[in-house]
């Protein structure tokens, strides 16, 4: 039972840059929002941005229920983006939401939330709706380098965040997949990962070897994102599914991944 | 009042605009955006014989006031939709008209037959830019001998309306327009996409897995109203008109250039309720340039 | 060191980009702009036999990414050409190559016969998409066997090498490459515009005073690449592309997709020192993705 | 011999909202100015106005040598205006300049300016340009109502003002073409006219029969704006000319108007 889609004419209530390739669209509505859940996305429309023609997806990364408000992380990646990174407080967005599946409730109270890069956005919302269920959070986050890292303060008030950083400027050296938590023997009922397909995957393989359930994110291309152009599919174990309508979270399982 | 409603073949139009095959699906995800019975018709998306996954991802590109898609007509197939389509959308408050295609001219035979049996159903559209299987993979609609001969094929089985939409990607459109009502087609809609591709320069790669894809959008819409243009002069059956619509300005440009209907596809995409705008703007166009019905419209260039 | 030099036929390029005829004058009025040796070449604009005005205004017609025109081939002639603007732009320190265009066949091989006796001039240029008069207007470029003839026709009179450009607007853009190509094309060039309309909905009037013209710029870019990389593996003489390209990412996606040198048209009037930008872009793509010449780059897609 | 045209990042020095239809944007340039003369035009670049893809053309209002700076009358017609119109202070625009051909001098000391709606632009220009050689200088503008009359002190710097509206508001009722100043047998060395073509044919054929000079700047639609596209043509009696190099200042008679 999916909730309605709505378009609606946002405003900008805050445009906070975390660096100069990330920031964080705070999204303002003048009516009650409808419920939103972690895992879904929104599509906006770029005004004035003549070389982006179709709506953009990003993932919600943060709601806030009494202020009728939700966030986005941003990473700079070509034009529509760079637009959105000028709005200024107070400027309308047309936003298309809430889309796509959700997260599920974990099997059990231990979670491991792995995010690479941008990849992190969703899991911020996604760490305090566990959190809010008694969920013992992991929050495992990789970066380039130190200064690369933003927003580790919000993560901590989810749970234990630990960190690597490709250069070794802070945490573990390396990628997210070499961190030593999954040497440590330490379980978890679920891993939820998202970013980079790459990183995705390679994660999907060390817990399906150490057998543990989970489920990821996926971010491809879309035209419409409500489920019409079938532009977005992922091949499946029951067939190709639209990742703006069955996903974008899959079990790894589905994926045969 | 301004009079929206037109008759097309035997088709009763609430007002000219209808929904372009594969932007709209079945219409069910349009729901919470737009009241369906406000549209002059839904077109829904490809049915074939059987069972199709379509394409690999990725099966979409951005380009210039643009996109490229190749999805490759994934659908369950005829009997699927017979079973588990039709129940559901035969009762929208429109005409609901289905978009034939297939491999074989038996192919297209065999679905038009099957949706020949679908009472709610008054019409369907013979999509003949698939590739001929028989004839190295080019589309039927590309030599007109090809798209006569699968037109005349449809005819004979089906007995409703027959709309047959043209393949933009040939030397005269007309020739091709003049084939099909040699077909039999009793309406004929176009432009289908155009085939383009695009390239990652940074990755060195195709975008998309297929190569090339079908184009759509505003970038298309000078090359679509050139080609309704031609055709409505070539022919004389109704025709409907697409290719990049996503306003009423320019649904009016092809009533203009000659069609009767339009379609809108990829503006859909963005905007899921544009096609009740392009509703109220037509009739808001009416009201301010003193026509009181659309029909006036219809080929209305002056000279 | 990047090597951006090509030699495409007998034409040796400082580098792979030119500009695309009817779209740079003969050069003159961009002096104020760039340095035009610093590119490959210059295709100055259409000579006919004979002086003619070209097409009644309006002329332009701006659309979705793109532009439609109908300027008509407006110049003064060959003999003009020779007497008064040969003597001015020989010197330009580039290849300058002429778009050589005709009614007839007998009118392409005059033209073609008094240009080969220009000593700086390396090449010309076939214009194909021109009407033809004894055929009903069908343009040479759209008919396989009439594009062979014409071609052939010209190659017998010009020594030097021989470009001729296609037309879009055809079924099989591979057979018109292969025709032309059995008339004795040298090297091919693709694509011109693409057979387009625009009318104005509140004058109920088409905009250009031809009706239709042809549209060019951003919008056509994806047909284009898709036309010549078609082209690039039907044949293999070598290919210029052009058809949108407004900065350097579009050039590479053209020489990506087969094309060994490109043309740049309607972006020059948006920026007139736009192809220098290019020849720029193009040599920090080649530093960036450490490859030491652009011929590299040639066909270099990965699959 | 031509001026070298140039590409300039200009900025906004000032952006005057005349009502909501027309506004003044005054452009200043870091170095000096080449010469600018009345009559002449600029092709500006609209930024992220995704349906304006060519320049658009503008004439130049007024020149202010001494700051470096000049103005443009822009009246909103579609997407491109509406965007230019929204242009802050210190916001840059690329700007070719300077354009066409101008207004030639007088073959005499009285001259009469025929303006209507924003064809006015160029004439303020011209006006000011003619006093400073002593010409003798009478404006005529036509106008729908009182209250969409602007800049009339401006004007009254230049020489007598005459002013007609359509409804009778504001001088005599009417059109331009029906001012008593045609009828008054008051002589001019010639007549200069910017504005639709109708109401400059209409000037045109007044100007003829009573034998006196006039010249007319026209606005054909215009790909490139500096010679090479050939879309701008006019038919004259030496053949098509490009109102952009050869124009846009044309005397009646070359046109055969
Ligand atoms: C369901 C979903 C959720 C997403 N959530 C977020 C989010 O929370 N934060 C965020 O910053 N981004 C997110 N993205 C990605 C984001 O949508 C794209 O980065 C954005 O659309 C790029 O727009 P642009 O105009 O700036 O770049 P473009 O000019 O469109 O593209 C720039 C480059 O990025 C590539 N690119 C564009 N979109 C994608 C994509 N979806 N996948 C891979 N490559 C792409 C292009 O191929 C191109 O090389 C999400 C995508 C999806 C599908
Ligand atoms: C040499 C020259 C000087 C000009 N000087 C001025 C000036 O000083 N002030 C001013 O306000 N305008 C001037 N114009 C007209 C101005 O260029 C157009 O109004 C403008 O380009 C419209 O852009 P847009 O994107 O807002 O409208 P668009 O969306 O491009 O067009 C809106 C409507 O206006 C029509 N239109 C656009 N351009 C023209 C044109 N050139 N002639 C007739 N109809 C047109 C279109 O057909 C359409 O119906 C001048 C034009 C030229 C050629
Ligand atoms: C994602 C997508 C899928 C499409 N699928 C079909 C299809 O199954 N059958 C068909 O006849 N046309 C199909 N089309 C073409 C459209 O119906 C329409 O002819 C074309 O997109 C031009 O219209 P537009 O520019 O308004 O989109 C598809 C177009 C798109 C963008
Ligand atoms: C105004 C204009 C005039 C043109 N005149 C000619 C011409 O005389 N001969 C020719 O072969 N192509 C002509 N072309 C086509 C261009 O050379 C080029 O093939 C086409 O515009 C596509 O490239 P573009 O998108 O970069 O402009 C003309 C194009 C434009 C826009
Ligand atoms: S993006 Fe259109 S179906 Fe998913
Ligand atoms: S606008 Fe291009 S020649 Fe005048």
């Amino acid at each position: 039972m999916s909730v309605k889609k709505v378009l609606h004419d946002l405003v900008v209530a805050k445009n906070i840059h975390l660096n100069n390739r990330h920031f964080i669209l705070e999204l303002q509505a003048p009516e009650p929002l409808p419920g939103l859940l972690p895992g879904q996305f929104v599509q906006l429309l770029v005004n004035d941005s003549p070389s982006t023609f179709l709506r953009r997806p990003f993932s919600i990364h943060a709601f806030d229920e009494v202020n009728n408000a939700f966030r986005l992380l941003i990473q700079i990646k070509g034009e529509g983006t760079r637009h959105l990174s000028h709005l200024k407080v107070g400027e309308k967005l047309n936003v298309m939401y809430p889309l796509g599946n959700s997260f599920s409730r974990p099997p059990g109270k231990e979670v491991l939330l792995v995010g690479g890069g941008c990849g992190v956005a969703p899991l911020l919302f996604l760490g305090k709706w566990l959190k809010e269920q008694d969920v013992n959070v992991t929050l495992l986050t990789g970066w380039k380098r130190k200064e690369d890292i933003f927003e580790k303060e919000a993560y901590q008030q989810c749970g234990e965040v630990l960190i690597t950083t490709e250069d070794g400027s802070e945490g573990e050296p390396g990628m997210v997949t070499g961190h030593s938590i999954f040497k440590s023997g330490r379980n978890f009922d679920r891993i939820y990962c998202c970013g980079p397909d790459r990183m995705m995957k390679a994660v999907a393989h060390i817990a399906t070897r150490r057998g543990i359930d989970c489920e990821v994110s996926l971010e491809n291309t879309m035209a419409c994102g409500f489920g019409v152009c079938l532009c977005c599919i992922t091949p499946t174990n029951h067939g190709n599914q639209r990742v703006c309508m069955e996903g974008p979270v899959f079990s790894i399982k589905e994926l045969g991944w | 009042m301004i009079d929206l409603t037109l008759k097309i073949g035997h088709l009763n139009l609430k007002n000219p605009v209808m929904t372009a095959s594969g932007t709209f699906g079945y219409g069910e995800e349009y729901r919470d955006f737009l009241d369906l019975s406000r549209l002059g018709g839904i077109v829904v998306k490809a049915v074939t014989g059987s069972n199709r996954d379509g394409n690999a991802y990725p099966r979409m590109a951005e380009t210039p006031s643009g996109m490229l898609n190749s999805v490759g007509l994934q659908n369950k197939g005829v009997d699927h939709f017979v079973k588990e389509i039709y129940p559901v959308i035969k009762d929208f408050n429109t005409n609901v008209i289905v978009n034939v295609s297939g491999s074989t001219i038996e192919e297209y035979v065999a679905v038009a037959e099957k949706i020949n049996e679908l009472e709610k159903v008054p019409a369907i559209e013979l999509n003949i830019s698939c590739p001929n299987v028989k004839h190295g993979g080019m589309a039927f609609g590309t030599i007109p001998a090809t798209a006569t001969e699968v037109t005349a094929a449809v005819r004979k089985v089906y007995q409703k309306d027959l709309i047959v939409k043209l393949s933009p990607n040939v030397t005269s459109i007309q020739e091709m327009a003049k084939a099909v009502v040699d077909g039999g087609a009793d309406i004929i809609s176009l432009i289908n996409t155009l085939l383009g591709m695009a390239i990652d320069a940074d990755k060195r790669k195709p975008v998309l897995s297929t190569l090339t894809g079908g184009l759509s959008g505003p970038a298309i819409k000078p090359i679509a109203l050139r080609m309704v243009w031609q055709v409505s002069k070539a022919v004389h059956v109704p025709v409907i008109g697409m290719g990049g619509i996503m306003n009423a300005t320019d649904a009016i440009e092809f009533i203009l250039a000659g069609a009767s209907a339009v379609q809108v596809g990829t503006a859909n995409f963005i905007d899921p309720a544009v096609t009740v705008k392009i509703v109220e703007g037509i009739e808001a166009y009416c009201r301010l340039h003193k026509f009181s019905s659309v029909k006036e419209l219809i080929g209305g260039l002056n000279s």
